[in-house]
């Protein structure tokens, strides 16, 4: 078996790359919510990780609890991004700035 | 017997809930209906328990039965204290509400807000039992609340009379003065005692009394006596007591069953009943019971004066329920609980029947008041009459009425207390003896004897009031005679309120009186030997002849004596020191705070100063905000390793 | 299976990681071969049962009374050409085949055949069974969005949405039998069911969800009278309209063996699996029939698939929208229902979970 | 042995998998990576020992959220090209962040972690330990009011995506199966009693 570092290690790679597609994809909606979901994978290696090292299924709980609230997130995203996309035609991120003061 | 209990609050508790919220579903009839059912059954129940208290002797029922929150130590209950002398309060309270019940299906009649009206009184059982069945001070203060919050909204029942929302705001202010100092008083004792529950505190009474607390300067106090006092101090306030007593006089603005029911039977003796309660802690501390006493000789006293003077049939009802009010004081003050609960309970029954009487006088006089237009009116309506005769004889202590047993043992056992100012009581509710006899009779003749003062409209519709009214009369006569005969001898000295009420024995002044006693007859007889029967009658034969056999003198005494008339008609001034004195000064100091603090300060330099800021402030700061999402997200995730790197690299 | 390989010469000398790939992969080969030698033959199965069905004689000429006619198709599928629509997306156009039968067969690793002939006996078997098939999908999804067709992608659409509406029902469906096996474990869940005859199994108390799941099941393998995805009047034949050859073959293979599946799942899940109804008759003594084995597991697979069949022969196709509500409307609310009814029962102990 | 090597063929590729979900052109693509990194990710929690999550990993977000997500990117019409602009101008920007992350939390996870118990190997549990009974048991007895919470969360997403979606288009023609179902024949055929004609 590996040491905990290395899934620790492994999910701060993750996570970078996450952020890092946030970056390069700033104006895809779709894909900035595929990082989100990236990057709550991460997290969740390090719950996990956490939770073998402390021989506490209580990190595990958490996880659980942090996949219901992601595929939550998720539903409400992509429906929301479906209703933009159907006033808007388009998911740019560069057309939705109708807040700006 | 929990059900029991259970049954007993609720029941009145349903019944206003329904009549309140039903009402118009349910009609007039429906309305009256449910809530003297829900009376009665609690009626029956308190007598059921009455009998399981006094005469098989139950053990004292002292339980929890809900668990509001418990926060730390502290546990915030729901419990029922069933002894003598909750039993004896739950009776009281049930029949003479009852009583009122059946009555005001006469005398709101034609009210349009008869269902709401049926509905309060009935809240105002249920807040009552709440008081008196409680085994703590949170729900103790509960009812206390409840039952000055429905006494507000009586008070100020016929909403559109400007003096009725003037006297319940009145009251509702002068009584939150006197439960500041009750809610002080049993945060005090949950500091000192760490608990609500009465028994865990009583258990700590002297070591409370051995605590010292500095309030000013060097004086030390005993915590118990601070409390104590505090505690009073809200008694103060239900029970109209000098000089929190104003409210009472304006609270006839209500209609006149629940100046019957909470303004002289119930409500007001509330605090007469807390202190009862409280005896185990009243007993350890001299200084909080020669307050109780001097505090309750100047009301005896100085509000009986008043009610020579009043002309308002209903006033001289309130001001004699205040100088009875002042009776039952004393006694708590002499360490004569036993006495003051007796006269508690004969004064209910009397004093409810004065009240219910007085109403019916003015359902006869069309909703006249003054006494001066009245007279003679003996002729017209005999069983008011007779049961006024009989409230009368019953309040001014005729030997043998139940007024004469309880103020006789009151007056005695205040003649042989010894602690500081009982010599002043006792002159004063001696003489006050005299002053009531006065102003008693005075009623009587100037109501019922004499030469007829209305017109003649009045006297074609002048006729004896209905069956619903005058039943209630008599069934209130009935223990009004006889109550005191049949009770004394166990209430007083047969010990049935056995450990509900604590006496030291240094302080037991029944017992002195008691040494005497033998049988009632016999103290019927031995009150002649003193000079408070004495005085009652040179009352009554002073208002005789005053009143009927030379109408002159009155008004040539008035003129006579018009500065001190003057004085008393005024009540002391009391209303006009409040006027003038702390209400104009509270209404300058929030005129100083709302302009200076509010305006100024709050408003000017806070809400729209920090609004201005924020202005000035978001106009640098919109020029960051983009509109792209992406920035946002590019500065949380910058920001984040910001954190990150300051958090590794710190330590 | 072990015996044999340690009989081969110089097995021990191998070292001991090998030896146990070695034996796995000894139990999955003939596993995958049986099955899909029943998949051939369950074609013959539906042709044959259909026409007789329809009062014909089905095939019948390829080897005696036709039964080499599986391998006639076989063969001629592989024969012919694959063709890759030139606007397709090649990549996934190939590997969409794949995804979809990777998962039909895979599911078979925790399925029970017997007592103990488990390939993997894991805890969680219940939600691998879930989690495989919920993968199913995408070869569908794939397969329609690669032709870059727009019958394809409509069949696709429709197919997916029809499936994974479907898989919540099944999935509350499990939900019930596991709260009344307490297990997740497949094997474990047969052995909860054992201990009489077939009245202790579940069909009887978790009748609801017996009858949804399995319809269900019809319906998420895209079969008659739910097979709109396909449906060659509307959208000629669905995802896979584009497919041909090999590739077609594969998808034809996985829907069978998904038939399979299902049917052998609800056989576990309902009807006790490996258990003998017979059990503890004492008419019929020892005889096979009163013992539990192999062949009552395959008896009632059997009976299931005749089911598939048979519907298939029987009924008009639904309307899509139609399946929809039915799946969404009765199945899922009917399943939750009988949930509650199934917490009540394990609660106040009915049932024959209760000894 | 084996499992250093299942690790790190593993974690190989689930980083290019989530290289491939960041820079693939195509939206469907970087579905398909992501759901590729799921399942390597089963497959890591399940060599940490946490099968009930791994295969609910699976589930949920292969079986059911990345079928959503594959759902909106293929019906969405979506123009690519734009949304591709400024893709490498932010490139560096977002290598230097990631760079910065990586090498913060490598600081903490490896250099400073040497001797301290994150760089212990935790030890195979037998199989008679059941993942799933322990998390059930933790699950719905001390946290079953956030378990509970969690499914009205659920139960809310799942009401607030149907809401948001759902349009009636106008002048739609709906079928009332009720109403088909309760028709009767009064309400379709009406017998009209007529005089015959004289001519």
């Amino acid at each position: 078996m590996v040491p905990v570092s290395y899934y620790l290690l492994l999910a701060a790679a993750l996570f970078a790359l996450a952020v890092t597609g946030i970056f390069l994809n700033r104006k895809n909606v779709i894909i900035l919510l595929m990082c989100i979901e990236l990057m709550l994978l991460a997290v969740n290696f390090n719950f996990i990780a956490f939770s073998r090292m402390l021989d506490d299924v209580v990190g595990q709980v958490f996880v659980f609890f942090i996949l219901t609230v992601a595929a939550a997130e998720a539903a409400i995203g992509l429906a929301i991004l479906v209703v933009l996309f159907r006033s808007r035609r388009s998911i740019n991120v560069d057309d939705l700035d109708t807040m700006k003061g | 017997m929990e059900n029991i209990y259970l049954t007993i609050v609720l029941a009145p508790l349903v019944a206003a809930v329904v009549a309140g919220f039903l009402g118009r579903q349910i009609g007039r009839a429906g309305a009256h209906w449910v809530t003297i059912l829900g009376v009665a059954v609690a009626f029956v129940l308190s007598l059921v328990v009455a009998k399981d208290v006094f005469i098989d002797g139950a053990e004292v029922f002292n339980q929890a039965v809900y668990i509001w929150a418990v926060t730390g130590n502290l546990s915030m209950e729901i419990g029922f204290l069933i002894d003598p002398l909750s039993a004896l309060m739950m009776v009281v309270v049930t029949f003479v509400s009852l009583m009122v019940h059946v009555y005001t299906i006469g005398y709101m009649r034609d009210d349009p807000g008869y269902q709401r009206f049926f509905s309060y009184i009935s809240l105002f059982t249920f807040a009552m039992l709440m008081l008196v069945m409680s085994n703590n001070f949170l729900q103790l203060f509960f009812g206390w609340e409840a039952v000055g919050l429905v006494s507000y909204l009586l008070i100020g029942f016929w909403y559109r009379k400007p003096t009725a929302i003037f006297a319940n705001m009145k009251a509702f202010i002068v009584n939150r003065v006197g439960d500041f100092g009750f809610l002080l008083g049993i945060g005090a004792l949950l500091y000192y005692a760490g608990s609500l529950d009465y028994f865990t505190v009583f258990a700590q009474a002297e070591e409370i009394q051995a605590t010292t607390v500095n309030i000013w300067g060097d004086a030390q106090w005993s915590a118990l006596t601070l409390a104590c006092i505090l505690l009073f101090i809200g008694a103060m306030g239900k029970s109209a007591q000098v000089p929190l007593h104003v409210w009472l006089p304006d609270s006839m603005e209500g209609p006149t069953p629940i100046s019957a029911l909470i303004h002289a039977a119930t409500m007001v003796t509330a605090g007469i009943f807390m202190v009862a309660r409280m005896s185990p802690l009243f007993e350890y501390s001299t200084a909080a019971l020669s307050f109780v006493l001097v505090i309750g000789a100047t009301t005896a006293f100085f509000m009986g004066l008043l009610g020579l003077v009043q002309n308002d049939i209903k006033r001289v009802v309130a001001y004699s329920t205040l100088s009875q009010l002042g009776y039952m004081t004393v006694a708590l003050g002499v360490s004569a609980y036993a006495a003051g609960m007796f006269h508690l309970m004969t004064h209910a029954f009397f004093k409810a029947l004065l009240f219910l009487a007085a109403g019916s006088v003015i359902i006869g006089m069309h909703h006249v008041q003054d006494m001066r237009q009245m007279g003679g009116l003996r002729r017209y309506m005999p069983v008011t009459y007779a049961t006024v005769v009989i409230g009368t004889l019953a309040l001014v202590g005729f030997p043998g009425f139940s007024g004469y047993f309880s103020k006789d043992a009151l007056i005695e056992a205040v003649h042989a207390a010894n602690i500081p100012g009982s010599t002043y009581a006792y002159w004063c509710v001696l003489i006050g003896v005299f002053i009531t006899a006065l102003y008693s009779f005075r009623l009587l003749f100037m109501v019922f004897h004499g030469e007829e003062r209305f017109d003649r409209h009045t006297r074609e519709h002048l006729h004896e009031s209905p069956r619903v009214v005058t039943v209630p009369l008599i069934l209130l006569a009935i223990p009004s005679v006889a109550i005191g005969w049949l009770t004394i001898q166990p209430l007083l000295f047969g010990g049935a309120f056995a450990e509900s009420i604590f006496v030291l024995p240094a302080n037991d002044t029944l017992a002195v009186v008691g040494e005497k006693f033998t049988s009632p007859a016999g103290f019927v007889v031995h009150g002649f030997a003193t000079p408070a029967l004495y005085l009652a009658f040179a009352g009554a034969l002073t208002a005789w002849f005053l009143y009927i056999k030379r109408p002159d003198i009155p008004a040539a005494l008035q003129e006579r004596f018009h500065r001190t008339y003057s004085v008393l008609e005024h009540k002391y001034y009391f209303d006009a020191f409040n006027e003038q004195v702390l209400a104009r000064g509270s209404r300058f100091f929030g005129g100083a705070l709302w302009r200076g603090g509010d305006q100024g300060i709050i408003d000017g330099v806070l809400v729209n100063g920090s609004a201005r800021a924020v202005g000035w402030l978001s106009g640098l700061v919109r020029r960051v905000q983009t509109g792209y999402l992406y920035h946002y997200a590019f500065t949380m995730v910058i920001g984040l390793c910001l954190i990150l790197a300051w958090l590794l690299t710190r330590g | 299976m072990e015996a044999l390989l340690n009989a081969l010469p110089g097995w021990e000398l191998l070292p001991d990681t090998v030896q146990t790939v070695g034996v796995i992969v000894a139990q999955i080969v003939p596993i995958l071969i049986a099955l899909t030698l029943c998949v051939a033959y369950l074609t013959y199965a539906e042709r044959k049962v259909i026409g007789y069905i329809q009062n014909r004689i089905g095939p019948n000429r390829v080897g005696y009374k036709g039964l080499l006619q599986p391998f006639a198709d076989v063969l001629k599928l592989m024969l012919k050409e694959v063709v890759i629509p030139t606007n397709s997306n090649r990549f996934l156009f190939v590997i969409a085949p794949l995804l979809a039968i990777i998962p039909a067969f895979a599911t078979w690793a925790v399925i029970p055949f017997t007592e103990n002939f488990v390939l993997a006996d894991i805890n969680a078997g219940l939600l691998y069974v879930l989690a495989l098939t919920s993968v199913g999908v995408y070869g569908v999804i794939l397969a329609g969005w690669a032709s870059n067709s727009k019958y394809a992608f409509l069949g696709a659409m429709r197919s997916a949405a029809q499936i994974v509406a479907y898989e919540i029902a099944m999935g509350f469906a499990l939900v019930g039998v596991l709260m009344a096996a307490g297990s997740l474990n497949l094997s474990d869940i047969v052995r909860a069911q054992a201990g009489g005859t077939l009245m202790s199994w579940f069909w009887l108390p978790l009748l609801p969800l017996f009858v949804v799941y399995f319809i269900s099941g019809i319906a998420e393998t895209n079969r008659a009278p739910f097979d709109v995805a396909e449906g060659e009047s509307e959208i000629v034949a669905g995802f896979h309209v584009e497919y041909s050859g090999m590739a077609f073959a594969v998808f034809f293979l996985a829907e069978y063996a998904n038939m399979i599946l299902i049917a052998a799942l609800t056989a576990l899940f309902f009807l006790g699996g490996w258990l003998s109804p017979f059990a503890g008759l004492p008419v019929l003594g020892d005889t096979f029939l009163a013992e539990s084995g192999f062949f009552w597991f395959a008896l009632k697979t059997a009976l299931f698939l005749f089911c598939f069949l048979w519907f298939r022969a029987t009924f008009p196709r639904y309307r899509y929208d139609q399946i929809m509500r039915l799946g969404w409307k009765v199945f899922i609310p009917v399943t939750i229902i009988w949930i509650f009814v199934l917490g009540g029962m394990v609660y106040l102990e009915i049932g024959p979970w209760a000894r | 042995m084996i499992g250093h090597v299942l690790f790190f063929a593993l974690a190989a590729v689930l980083l290019s998998a989530a290289v491939g979900v960041i820079t693939s052109r195509n939206p469907v693509y970087s579905a398909m990576f992501l759901v590729l990194a799921f399942f390597v990710s089963a497959g890591l929690w399940l060599l940490l020992e946490a099968e009930f999550l791994a295969i609910v990993l699976v589930l949920v977000y292969v079986g059911a959220v990345m079928v959503l997500f594959l759902f909106v990117v293929m019906m969405l019409d979506i123009n690519l090209a734009r949304l591709r602009e400024g893709f490498s101008r932010y490139a560096p920007l977002g290598a230097v962040v990631s760079l910065v992350i990586v090498a913060l939390l490598a600081n903490v996870f490896w250099f400073r972690a040497q001797d301290t118990p994150l760089m212990m190997t935790p030890e195979l549990r037998s199989a008679e330990v059941s993942n799933t009974r322990e998390l059930g048991s933790v699950l719905y007895t001390e946290h079953v009011y956030a378990f509970e919470l969690a499914a009205v969360i659920l139960l809310v997403a799942i009401v607030a995506a149907i809401t948001l979606t759902m349009r009636r288009r106008p002048g739609l023609k709906v079928q009332d199966v009720a109403r088909q179902v309760a028709v009767r024949r009064e309400d379709r055929v009406r017998l009209v009693k007529m005089d015959a004609d004289k001519e």
